[in-house]
């Protein structure tokens, strides 16, 4: 997160917004360098002080921030809706589950093949697709979400309706990472990593055409952007980002099931970077907490949890369409 | 007109039936200055996004430095060499006037997520190239002050700047201007005039012109088309379109053209 | 039964089904025609629709009893309701948005979808509500096929309100109206021509035969749940992109051809009902990439 | 890393205090069942006869002397946020867990109680999928779908079945009964003439149903739950079939036959033991209608009897221990319960098969096996 100090640069507004991700004090840097490590800090003291339940609860919540972060990339960036991001994230735990129980790989193996087989996935149904106006992305994805989780449901080498269990916790250098606590210093890194990655996205020539073709498709290919490509790089980055929080997922919880990639759980992932607003790096990490952590605070909801943040929905697209995180909107 | 930078040789466009080109034959020389003109509706607009490759044009050759443009998309024809302006102001909103230009800079640079996210050498010195021609093309246009504002902010007549700039960082071998002079007023459209003509003296590049205003377009031209009703009715200098009987019967067919070809 | 017996079955099977997705894939089609939306609330009205019909049969019940007399009367106050609430779904969560950028406007269509489902939700702890009626189970037979009289009463509902809308469409003013603002919006304000009004009609129409197909399979299934609007809002929408999106003839013959590939889809071998929604979005997908404008839609002009 | 030392000690200051409050006055049983989602009835059914059976062991004094408490963990039927609500649990402290209903949301528990060593009595969950996952310390108290498969086949053949059609709905646990059902099917030297799958939320099975009939099965297996069921039966009878139909034990709610009508008439139901037919549970269904205004539902009797079992089995510790508490309860020897006798076999599942059959008459359940 280096200050920007090439000629030309300057805090550009934009640029501002998406990158740090206490961009409200950009102008302040040693303020914002300071919340940064108040805030890594207190990552580490957390399962500490709060205990084991929380710790859970928070892991659980840095994955939603790992995942979020992923799908901001496609929707918060490019602009594209995509109501199916569950399905990457079913290809990234699925392939842990089959590598290593069916045929024995490592863990840490698995990785690259759990990328791999998501951008795969991400360029065949991007692919011919992100073509078509950009409406028939959102039901298209929908409709391979769906397809994903049926399919999922039905084959018995992804152990069909019960799914997978018995998936082993990984070693790294001679550390199991097996109590709730590890898996919560494992999410933290990770979910650190995905911030750093998603800084530096937005910070690059990639980072800019995504908005260029987000803000106008037709200027944008007019300065020589090619759009299919542009965009089918976002849905593929998200598609990987999803991947790999699957990836962790499976080993956390070390059971899956194909009712764990729901259509819920791709509108959850989405409520995660509309709420906190969309683009915005602290927003995204905001709406994420918002989304696991608020029904845990308000247990008495019960029932009406998801309508509440349905209509938290609406009322921030029609009252404050650039999420609740400050920074100025990015809709008009 | 053979070795033409750009050359149409009957291009027809039809829209439901509707012919909205017919049969049109246009050239822009190598480092030329060309103006294409004509009363609404004529298809000057639609002309362009044919040679930008927005429209399909449904016969007829295009070609640029002896490429065919034809099956190009949009995106490979600017990498191409050519670069436009849109006659409705089309910058990137809530983005700030070097994050615009900067835009141009992408069909000349290569780095992708690998580079966005690990920054080797090469690509930090890509990112630095970007920003170094972002401001040397906003410096060419005269945008000196306002780089941190977010460009749709700026006043009317820089915005037009900033969008020639931002199709300066294409660095094209020839530049569209849909209308450049829309909205500027007297003092504005002088320098519009003086920035035409350095945009070919310094650089090098050829300029295609839509414009309404006949009087910069009688200024700044060598060449002038006329076009109406998708037809291609004259050819020549200013002082040849003055004078052709067509031309002045076209824009009469209009009841409040015709005012401005007496200027 | 002999194999032409099974066919003619799942011929009945699928006529049936696809007159439920016709009419709500109708809605989704003349609202993107429209204001070129993609209304992701469109299958949840017909969920409401379901829950208003069978309220209002409740009450009703007693005094015109429970067969289809009530069924009909029923049905034509849930359309009412649900036409008048998708009117006021327009008005207050997409008209503000017709020129915000895309992703809002589809954004707030998916967050309209969530409240009214999770609202019923609520409103019945996600429990099955069954839906009692005095529908008989008779029927006549045809060579080898049974044909039950609720059938065919549903499937000639089904036509006389498609025709209905046909007529409407092509004969009265509105429905020209209607289809001028779906070519060119801007071009119809310049006319004169109320838009916000054609468009409010629209709405109402789309809803009210969502909520006429939502009361009826009510009645013919027996149940409502907060959920039934996900799975037909979707294979509606399939079946309008198979028809040509935008196109009304189009979505009645989509909704048919969907209804006929998914029953005869699950007599392939190898294809068991286990895969069949597999199949159907594997159409769609299909469709979106090699045919986009579907059977009958026309092709949209090129960009810009 | 003198910060991180401070915290970790904090944090021991933290659990310390937190583990003496817990050795005060009462003992905290979890109950993990859903009580949100689509599933809640039964949770909140279950939760009830953990209610009456808490209230009465307190009353006559407790356990070593403490009374119990119940928390209430929400499994929301949902693997994730079951794995949430049990890992709130571990931390409270508990000394024992009862419920699991849907074994989705179940299996992903069974290693948090492992871990943390908490004797987990399971009253409802019974997927097969259970046993080889379990950590040594849950014991299932509902016989398990093998043997609801093989009452199925053996009460289904008994009624001159030679022909079944089997149809699940793709969840875990109806494709596990499907798929269990169909191999004693087959061994038992009968036909599996069709296997289909429905689909949750669908309102048209027409298709299956044209599928079945082309089969012409003797009999019509569904697995899965009542209210998807009684569309099914609903359609299988609109369409003309008159043979068999036969439901698993999801679909033992009287509920079924507000959907699904006279058309339920004569279908069969295979069931877990539900209180009104059970001669012990006369008072206990009495106590549940004036504390709660209903009647008991199908999984009352099992959890009432899984808190008593876990009061039993500490008792008999006479610790909290977990090791010797989950010992205790292996050790349970044909005692006497409102459901019936309880012994474990060695995977710590039911001895015995309780599988009852029920028959619809006139819209009510009454017992076909006896």
């Amino acid at each position: 997160m280096a200050t920007d100090d090439r000629p030309g640069a300057g805090t550009t507004p934009a640029l501002a917004r998406l990158a740090g991700p206490l961009a409200a004090l950009a102008d302040n840097a040693a303020a914002r360098r300071a919340g940064i490590v108040a805030l890594l800090a207190l990552m580490v003291v957390a399962p500490f002080v709060f205990g084991e339940y929380a710790t859970v609860i928070l892991t659980n919540a840095l994955l939603y921030v790992v995942l979020a972060l992923g799908l901001n990339v496609v929707v918060g960036y490019a602009g594209l809706l995509d109501l199916g991001y569950a399905a990457f994230f079913a290809v990234g735990a699925y392939t842990v589950g089959i590598l290593t129980l069916r045929v024995g790989v490592n863990f840490w193996l698995t990785l690259p093949v759990a990328v791999c087989t998501a951008a795969l996935a991400g360029v065949i149904i991007g692919g011919p697709t992100l073509r078509l106006r950009s409406d028939y992305l959102a039901i298209v994805t929908l409709g391979f979400g769906e397809i994903v989780r049926i399919s999922a449901r039905n084959m018995s080498i992804t152990g069909m309706a019960s799914g997978l269990s018995g998936i082993h916790q990984p070693w790294l250098f001679g550390w199991h990472i097996a109590t709730p606590r590890d898996f919560y210093y494992l999410f933290c890194v990770l979910a650190i990593l995905a911030v750093a990655v998603s800084v530096r996205l937005a910070d690059s020539r990639l980072g800019r055409a995504w908005l260029y073709v987000r803000y106008d498709e037709d200027a944008a290919e007019a300065m020589g952007i090619d759009r299919v490509r542009v965009k089918l790089a976002a849905y593929v980055t998200g598609a990987i980002f999803g991947a790999l929080g699957g990836v962790f997922f499976a080993v956390n919880l070390g059971a899956i099931s194909p009712e764990s990639f729901s259509f819920t759980q791709s509108v959850l992932i989405l409520m995660a970077v509309i709420l906190g607003g969309m683009g915005k790096i602290p927003g995204v990490i905001l709406g994420a907490m918002i989304v696991i952590l608020g029904p845990e605070l308000l247990r008495s909801l019960g029932e009406l949890r998801l309508l509440v943040f349905a209509v938290g929905l609406l009322l921030i697209m029609l009252f404050r369409p650039s999420g609740i995180w400050p920074g100025r909107g990015r809709q008009q | 007109m053979s070795g033409a930078l750009l050359q149409l040789t009957g291009v027809g466009l039809a829209f439901a039936g509707n012919r909205v080109l017919d049969e049109v034959d246009f050239a822009v020389p190598e480092r030329g200055i060309v103006s294409l003109i004509g009363p609404n509706g004529a298809g000057k607009t639609s002309l362009f996004n044919c040679i930008t490759g927005f429209y399909r044009p449904h016969v007829g050759a295009i070609t640029f430095g002896g490429h065919d443009l034809r099956r190009l998309k949009p995106h490979r024809i600017t990498a191409a060499g050519i670069a436009r302006t849109f006659q409705n102001l089309r910058l990137f909103r809530e983005m700030s006037v070097p994050e615009n230009v900067m835009s141009g800079m992408h069909c000349r640079t290569h780095a992708g997520a690998f580079g966005a996210i690990f920054r080797p050498p090469r690509q930090r010195a890509e990112e630095a190239e970007i920003r170094a021609t972002a401001a040397e093309c906003l410096r060419f246009v005269d945008i000196a002050g306002d780089w941190n504002r977010v460009a749709t902010t700026l006043p009317y007549g820089h915005q037009r700047r900033v969008e020639i700039a931002r199709a300066l960082a294409t660095r094209p071998r020839l530049l569209l201007l849909d209308e450049p002079a829309a909205g500027l007023h007297g003092g504005e459209k002088q320098e519009l005039i003086a920035l035409i003509n350095r945009i070919r003296d310094e650089r090098g590049i050829a300029v295609l012109l839509i414009e309404h205003d006949t009087g910069l377009v009688m200024k700044v031209s060598e060449r002038i088309s006329v076009l109406d009703h998708g037809v291609m009715i004259a050819e020549g200098t200013a002082k040849e379109i003055q004078a052709n009987p067509r031309v002045i019967e076209a824009y009469l067919g209009q009841e409040d053209a015709g005012a401005d070809l007496e200027l | 039964m002999s194999l032409l017996d099974i066919l003619a079955h799942q011929l009945l099977n699928g006529l049936v089904l696809g007159s439920f997705y016709a009419l709500v894939a109708l809605g989704y089609t003349m609202i993107f025609g429209v204001i070129k939306l993609l209304n992701f609330a469109h299958g949840d009205l017909y969920m409401v629709g379901g829950f208003i019909g069978f309220i209002v049969l409740s009450a009703i019940s007693s005094v015109v009893g429970g067969g289809w007399f009530g069924i009909f009367i029923a049905m034509l106050l849930s359309m009412l309701a649900v036409g008048f609430l998708g009117v006021v779904i327009e008005r207050i969560a997409y008209h503000p948005m017709l020129s915000a950028p895309r992703l809002s406007i589809l954004i707030t269509a998916l967050a309209v979808s969530l409240v009214l489902q999770n609202t019923a939700l609520a409103l019945t702890n996600g429990q099955y509500t069954a839906f009692r009626s005095d529908l008989g189970f008779g029927g006549i037979t045809l060579g080898g096929l049974f044909i039950t009289y609720n059938q065919m009463v549903l499937v000639a509902a089904a036509a006389v309100l498609m025709i209905a809308l046909e007529f409407f469409v092509t004969h009265t003013q509105y429905g020209r109206a209607m289809r001028a603002v779906a070519v060119d919006a801007d071009m119809c304000e310049l006319l004169g021509i109320n838009v916000a009004a054609v468009i409010g009609v629209t709405f109402f129409i789309g809803s009210a035969l969502a909520a006429a197909a939502g009361t009826m399979a009510g009645a013919y299934y027996g149940s409502l749940w907060y959920f039934m609007g996900f799975l037909i809002g979707l294979k509606a929408f399939t079946a309008a992109v198979i028809g040509g999106i935008g196109s009304i003839p189009g979505a009645m013959l989509g909704g048919l051809v969907l209804g006929l590939l998914e029953a005869l889809g699950t007599q392939i071998p190898g294809i068991g009902s286990e895969w069949k929604d597999v199949f159907s979005f594997a159409v769609l997908i299909l469709v979106l990439v090699f045919k986009p404008t579907g059977l009958l839609g026309r092709s949209e002009q090129e960009r810009m | 890393m003198g910060i991180l030392n401070k915290a970790a000690a904090a944090g021991a200051v933290f659990v310390l205090v937190a583990g003496s409050a817990m050795a005060q006055g009462t003992l905290k049983i979890g109950v993990q069942v859903p009580t949100t989602g689509s599933e809640a009835t039964y949770g909140r059914d279950m939760a009830n006869a953990v209610v009456i059976a808490q209230d009465e062991i307190n009353k006559a004094g407790g356990v070593l002397g403490k009374k119990l408490t119940m928390v209430i963990g929400d499994s929301a039927c949902d693997p994730q946020q079951a794995v949430n609500a049990a890992s709130k649990l571990v931390s409270q402290g508990v000394a024992g867990v009862v419920g699991g209903y849907c074994s989705g949301a179940t299996l992903p528990t069974l290693k948090i109680y492992g871990d943390a060593k908490v004797p987990f009595v399971i009253t409802a969950s019974n997927s097969t999928k259970l046993i080889p996952a379990n950590p040594g310390n849950a014991f299932m108290i509902n016989s398990t779908g093998d043997q609801q498969a093989t009452k199925a086949t053996e009460f289904l053949a008994s009624k001159g079945v030679k022909t079944l059609a089997i149809v699940n709905e793709g969840d875990a646990y109806s494709q596990d009964l499907a798929n269990l059902t169909r191999d004693d099917w087959t061994k038992a030297g009968h036909k599996v003439v069709a296997f289909e799958t429905a689909n949750k939320g669908e309102q048209d099975y027409s298709a299956i149903v044209t599928a079945i009939r082309a089969a012409n099965p003797d009999a019509v297996f569904w697995t899965a739950y009542y209210a998807d069921g009684a569309l099914l039966i609903r359609q299988l009878r609109q369409s003309g079939y008159r043979g068999v139909i036969a439901v698993g034990d999801g679909s033992n709610s009287t509920k079924l036959f507000d959907i699904a009508g006279r058309a339920a008439e004569g279908v069969y139901a295979f069931s877990n033991p539900i209180a009104q037919f059970l001669p012990a549970a006369k008072a206990f269904i009495k106590t549940y209608k004036a504390k709660f205004g209903n009647a008991p539902g199908p999984y009352a009797p099992l959890t009432y009897d899984g808190m008593r079992l876990l009061a039993w089995a500490i008792t008999k510790a006479g610790t909290t221990q977990p090791a010797a508490v989950i010992k205790a309860l292996a050790s349970a020897h044909n005692e006497e319960w409102l459901a019936g006798p309880i012994t474990f076999t060695k995977h710590n599942t039911l001895a015995r098969s309780n599988f009852i059959v029920l028959e619809d008459k006139n819209n009510a359940w009454i017992r076909a096996d006896k």
